[in-house]
């Protein structure tokens, strides 16, 4: 099977500080595909560099066999990449309906829509509400709120809610559940699985085993800027997994070939 | 019966226009009319001389005397103020055309120009063929005055000026070069910190005002050279009279801003008394109040008072 | 496949309605939310105010029709170009060359229609033009050289204002030829009159043309792409505006808005002055500062700048009027300009 | 005992929404209180109040016994109570050292610290570093960095050993592990153990259920802007308390007490 | 106590060795990473390179001490403006009052001397103190009454400056009059040669101005706050800097150096003169933005003033030497003002 989403031999460097170094990634379709590693192993820096927020300094990136160069995030979005950046990447003064739709506005059918313009608020705050009732972000009391009011898990919520919602053909979370409660938590593990049966395979970034472990169907392990190795998490426990990504135990050598 | 009149100057950052309001001040007070000033922002900036006619208007004033920071396009206002009965002198500066106004009160100022232009060619004598001249202006929109003042004194030195409405089109060779000061110290002395460094053997500087001579100044004394050169300058403000008389400044032509001022509320008052206009100075579109060369070296063939009579005659 | 963890087995029998708070809706708690929801109420208030306590001591003369539309013309002029920079700070900019912009293009009217005998309709699409394509040249440098709105603009300011001096050559075109010539330029001087106040056609552009941007700005994208960009350009960009596009278009539009205000210009003051507009930038600033737009972007409406400009307006004229002289009104003016702010921010504070 | 911390019918609006609903809290001396609930339930508003970053709009704050009122986090920190925010406060452009030592510089011995009022760099980069590598921090490559340079988790490491460096009578903790991987994360939880052993009482908010109940001494179940519940963890499971906070189950009413 | 979860038992044997990546410190990252770690470097670079065309344009003329010195001369006044300006846009302020606040002392320097009989040390001292204590009401309202810096400094300079002409009655005090009676306020005029190069004491103190700011700045407690509160203010506040008393520090501090700044301009120009400063705000935020100190606070550093301030000098001198006139010269350095941003700009990129 050809990987849907992959890259070869990635590399950035911050002045003195290098954040990847030669780094390859593989997904293949309709997989979970968690990556794991330190703080500051450069985890988001290769998912920045795979959805055209950073360049890469060289190497190449891949859709679908298709050799891509993302100048900007909404080239990878007209591909349909769709990312929650591990800083959410919101408008802190806008509203949860402004931002969820950010860039693909909903208008308002008719004259008032398609000469006017007009934006069809009520339609863009239903959805939104939807969505948000789905992820049990239920303590949200104002779909109107800014975005800057909303408590740092809510705001991780709606973030995750509007990758959910539109991503087409690859979703790519950076820690979406890192200021989620418990019972948000697990409404985006399940909304994972679902996105997933819906045929859309994932890129997962995060620090907890055993989410990493229940949803994953491979584990992307990333150590000093570069992928040590991918592993099965049916064969491997999670102490092993943390055991390679701390350098606690040499990776398995066979195991890039998976 | 109350007479009201505003007083709309360019701007009152320019002491002679301060001086001009007080001497309007103290006529109206002495004649029991209400006066209420108003100024621009800086020089140029008519707008908020439109926004005062209109004050005037609103504000059921018999007349107004302004001296217009541009002076064409103040002039639809002012009609509009004649319009609605008030009289409309313009002092200092006249408007274009002049008869936009009903009556001028003015200093020639391309003659004021033109007499410290032929001083310093009678001065100068045989040497005026190998002059080297700094033109310190007022600004880059150049301005009526600065214009008139500085092809008065080209034309007084014999200068050929071109066009005589811009001043920079000029190709004679004595001419080290235009710049421009703000009519005040600080930028005169930096006009004249570059001119210099364009040529340092400038002899002879013409300068809009006495603030920006006393800068142009400052600037020759740093390198040494305030004794060889010749300053020219307009205005006739007291400290530009001690300038003159201390020898910063050689030769400066005198206006006479109170008289102006106090004429204009005189005629406002006589207007709203008897319905009565003033009468321009037989020979000129405008009431000449005159200027006079103050300077301490006369020159021959140019009539002039010296520093004493100057100190004497100075406003401000 | 799923397999939740020991903690999570507290989640099988959760309720789910959604969670809510009681919600006493007093009077003041309204009046706190409308004030919330509605930034520009506040500049509003300061208005009515400012309006009433000059009327209170100035009696008719102020409270004339005379003087109330006076205000309104007085404050059209830097009203629409306040407008125009009201959608560059709101993008988080500042152009300082509103003024040359607005200078240059109505030089351009007059000149190409005397100078070059062009027909006036013609003159003015070309100042419409050529001050779109100084807004171009500015935000092609903000949004794709990278370069800082104030450096970018005050560079454009000199240029602009030096190139209207070269090319006027310091002429003025006079009210009396244009009137008989090519009164087209004077359009937005003519008036008409509603129950003795007088409007002129520009004061009627100016409140169609907040009109109108207030609505852009609330109820399409574009408009929310404008906050968007100027609350975050960082998460803007990675949430998917295309951040360059619309700066350059912010600042084409403000250019676009500028050349119009020249044209409104020419027909205030009659004539064709290479030497208006020279603080035109520092008033529109203030009236959108006033108006309660941030200057850090992203947050306020221009409804706000509407008052912001009439509060300058009402406080100019009605010191005048009173009388004080130049600089003392000048010195009010400031300690006015503090006052008012100062007030909207107490008003925020309490109802906060 | 005396409860070190406390406060009494706290009350905090924002607008239309409600933080906090007549809230209170107890935290005994030498403790490690959890603070547990839903996202957005009120519990980073409650500990801002305590911290003085917000004013409660009603309401009394206790600290041994005194009626306090902090007028800013100056104020708190001057106290002794040193707080890392869940938007961990710190200042982008800066290097790490300067954050960990904001407000409370090292200057230079002798003439160039009295009079020239001249930081002590070296001594201030040396005890960041060591600071971080307790921490385990060790991926970051240069201590002069900006923070804003830092991956998430390196961020939140450096807030994390700030506080736990200079907090002397009660240190706040909002999910203080957020971002951090497994291996920086022990770190923290066994550094909280330290500061507790130290005698140090700690508030610590986390969703993260394993780690509540691994360290904490009592539970505060947080639920729509009030105290629900205190529960200790050696008395109900993760799933009670879960079921508690979500509001499945009924609250333990004599729990309230403890 | 510790009950390790079953993911972490995979740290037990955990590696205790700093991660490193491997480092070639090749010439060019060392280059990229001065020009990272120093931010004034890039206007020097852009001054350097100025001072090399222009000197290759114009030879001896623009390589003599004579012009070299001159520049320093000229820039002095608003370089020690500016900074007072580059405290001010550190902490994300913006100070326009810095002009009148200069002209305002000078004024009463001259004033007090002069009308009132003071000694001039005397007379000074009151020039510094009425700087920093107008700096102190716009530190005042901009921390406590939470005013921004734009509309509190904007409506303080018209105050300032309406004052200062109200109160010396536009009246000029002449330079020979200040020689005979008062030479103590003439002291930044004074100069000494070096080598053929004129130095005026003001020059002097403008330098010396620069590097103990730097100093302060870089390695002092309060330098490194006034960075933190420009940055983030809330994060400041929360991690624990007393914000607001930074704020009115700056502010004062800003007041008292342009206070010096009025001293210095009666040194230049010789006399007291009222209409002096105008452009001096404009002008020094120039040389504020030109040296990299972002206007959004909290990035920058005091010596890109000093160079950014030297370049608009060096491009002001070399055009005018150059034989552009007023108005080109004008254009021109519109024109130069942008490209030595977008040189900045680009050399910053080459070295990202
Ligand atoms: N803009 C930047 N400038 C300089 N260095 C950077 C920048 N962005 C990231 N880095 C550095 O690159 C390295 C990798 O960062 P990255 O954010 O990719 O880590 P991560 O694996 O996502 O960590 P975490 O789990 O903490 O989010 C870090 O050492 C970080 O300091
Ligand atoms: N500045 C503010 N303006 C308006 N509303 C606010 C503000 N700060 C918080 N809120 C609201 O108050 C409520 C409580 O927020 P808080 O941050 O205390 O929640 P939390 O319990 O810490 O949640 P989380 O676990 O997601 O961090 C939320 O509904 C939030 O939207
Ligand atoms: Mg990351
Ligand atoms: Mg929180």
């Amino acid at each position: 099977m050809e990987p849907i989403l992959s890259a070869r031999a990635l590399n950035k460097r911050y002045g003195r500080v290098t954040a990847l170094d030669n780094c390859d990634f593989d997904l293949m379709p309709g997989e979970i595909l968690a990556v794991i590693g330190d703080n500051g192993a450069g985890k988001s820096s290769l998912i920045k560099a795979l959805s055209g927020a950073i360049r890469p300094d060289s190497g190449d990136i891949f859709l679908e066999g298709q050799k891509i160069e993302f100048s900007s995030p909404i080239d990878a979005r007209l591909a349909g990449v769709e990312t929650v950046y591990q800083t959410l990447a919101m408008s802190p003064a806008l509203s949860i309906a402004d931002n969820m739709f950010m860039g693909r506005e909903i208008r308002k059918p008719g004259f008032m829509g398609k000469v006017l313009r007009q934006l069809d608020r009520p339609a863009m705050e239903r959805i939104a509400r939807e969505k948000l009732s789905e992820l049990g972000l239920m303590t949200i009391q104002n779909i109107n709120q800014a975005v800057e009011t909303l408590s740092g898990g809510q705001r991780q919520g709606v973030a995750v809610a509007r990758a959910a919602a539109f991503g087409s053909k690859v979703i790519i979370l950076d820690e979406p559940t890192a200021a989620l409660g418990v019972k948000e938590s697990r409404r985006v593990l399940d909304l994972i699985q679902d996105v997933r049966a819906r045929g859309i395979p994932i890129i997962l970034i995060s620090h907890n085993m055993p989410h990493v472990f229940e949803v994953a169907n491979r584990i992307h392990v990333h150590r000093l800027g570069r992928r040590l190795c991918v592993i099965d998490p049916k064969d491997y426990t999670m102490s092993d997994a943390v055991a390679f990504m701390t350098g606690a135990k040499s990776a398995p050598g066979a195991a890039m070939a998976a | 019966q109350d007479v009201s009149a505003c007083l709309i100057t360019k701007a009152d950052t320019n002491p002679f226009f301060v001086k001009m309001k007080e001497g309007a001040e103290a006529k109206a007070a002495e004649l029991g009319v209400t006066l209420k000033s108003y100024a621009g922002k800086i020089d140029g900036d008519h707008e908020t001389q439109v926004a005062a006619i209109e004050t005037c208007i609103a504000d059921g004033a018999k007349g107004i005397l302004i001296t217009a920071s541009d002076t064409s396009a103040i002039v639809q206002s002012v009609q509009q103020a004649r319009d609605a009965g008030l009289v409309v002198i313009a002092l200092d500066t006249p408007l274009t055309p002049i008869d936009a106004a009903d009556a001028t009160f003015a200093t020639d100022n391309f003659l004021a120009g033109e007499l410290i232009g032929k001083w310093a060619a009678a001065k100068m004598g045989a040497e005026a063929a190998n002059a080297k001249i700094a033109m310190l202006d007022l600004a880059v929109s150049q301005p009526s005055v600065d214009v008139l003042r500085d092809q008065g004194f080209l034309t007084g030195f014999g200068i050929d000026v071109a066009d005589p409405n811009k001043w920079g089109d000029e190709t004679d060779p004595r001419i080290v070069g235009h710049d421009v000061t703000a009519g005040n110290e600080e930028g005169g002395r930096k006009a004249m910190e570059n001119l210099l460094a364009k040529d340092p053997m400038i002899n002879l500087v013409y300068t809009i005002n006495e603030p920006s001579a006393a800068g142009a100044y400052e600037a020759l004394k740093s390198i040494g050279r305030e004794n060889d050169v010749t300053i020219v300058s307009v205005d006739g403000g007291c400290p530009g009279v001690a300038n003159v008389k201390d020898g910063v400044i050689g030769a400066t032509s005198q206006q006479y801003p109170l008289q102006m001022a106090a004429l204009g509320v005189e005629a406002i008052k006589a207007w709203a008394d008897s319905g009565a206009k003033p009468e321009p100075t037989p020979g000129k579109d405008f009431f000449d109040t005159g200027v006079k060369l103050v300077t301490d070296t006369p020159a021959d063939g140019v009539e002039s008072i010296d520093s004493a009579e100057g100190t004497n005659l100075c406003w401000g | 496949m799923s397999n939740p963890s020991e903690a999570e087995q507290g989640l099988t029998r959760r309720s789910e309605s959604i969670a809510s708070f009681d919600h006493q809706m007093t009077l003041l708690s309204r009046v706190q939310h409308a004030l919330h929801s509605n930034p520009a109420l506040v500049p509003l208030i300061v208005l009515v105010f400012s309006v009433i306590v000059f009327g209170a001591l100035l009696g008719t003369k102020f409270f004339s029709s005379f003087a109330m539309t006076l205000i309104l013309q007085q404050v059209a002029i830097v009203g629409i170009v306040g407008a125009a920079q009201s959608l560059v700070i709101l993008t988080a900019g500042i152009d300082l060359s509103v003024g040359a912009i607005m200078v240059l293009s109505s030089v351009i009217m007059g000149q190409f229609t005397f100078r070059l005998g062009m027909p006036p309709a013609v003159a003015i699409a070309c100042g419409l033009v050529v001050g779109t394509f100084i807004g171009f040249v500015n935000g092609w440098l903000i949004a794709r050289v990278k370069l800082p709105p104030f450096i970018v603009t005050l560079g454009i300011w000199q240029i602009a204002l030096a190139t209207n001096f070269l090319y006027s050559g310091n002429e003025t075109i006079r009210a009396q030829e244009i009137e008989t010539q090519a009164p087209l330029l004077q359009f937005f001087g003519k008036s008409f009159t509603l129950g003795g106040a007088v409007f002129t056609y520009g004061v009627i552009f100016f409140i169609v043309l907040v009109l109108v941007l207030a609505y852009v700005l609330r109820h399409t994208a574009w408009g929310r792409h404008v906050y968007a960009v100027g609350d975050d350009p960082d998460a803007a960009a990675l949430s998917g505006v295309n951040t360059k596009r619309i700066l350059i278009s912010v600042y084409m539009l403000s250019g676009l808005i500028c050349a119009f205000a020249g044209w409104v210009l020419i027909g205030r003051i009659g004539s064709v002055s290479p030497t208006s507009g020279q603080s035109a930038n520092i008033e529109s600033i203030t009236a959108v500062v006033i108006g309660g737009i941030s200057l850090f972007g992203g947050r306020g409406s221009i409804m706000g700048m509407f008052f912001g400009a009439l509060i300058v307006g009402v406080f100019s004229l009605g010191l005048r009027l009173m009388g004080a002289d130049a600089q003392w009104t000048y010195l009010l003016i400031g300690a006015l300009i503090i006052a008012a702010v100062a007030i909207d921010q107490w008003i925020r504070k309490v109802s906060a």
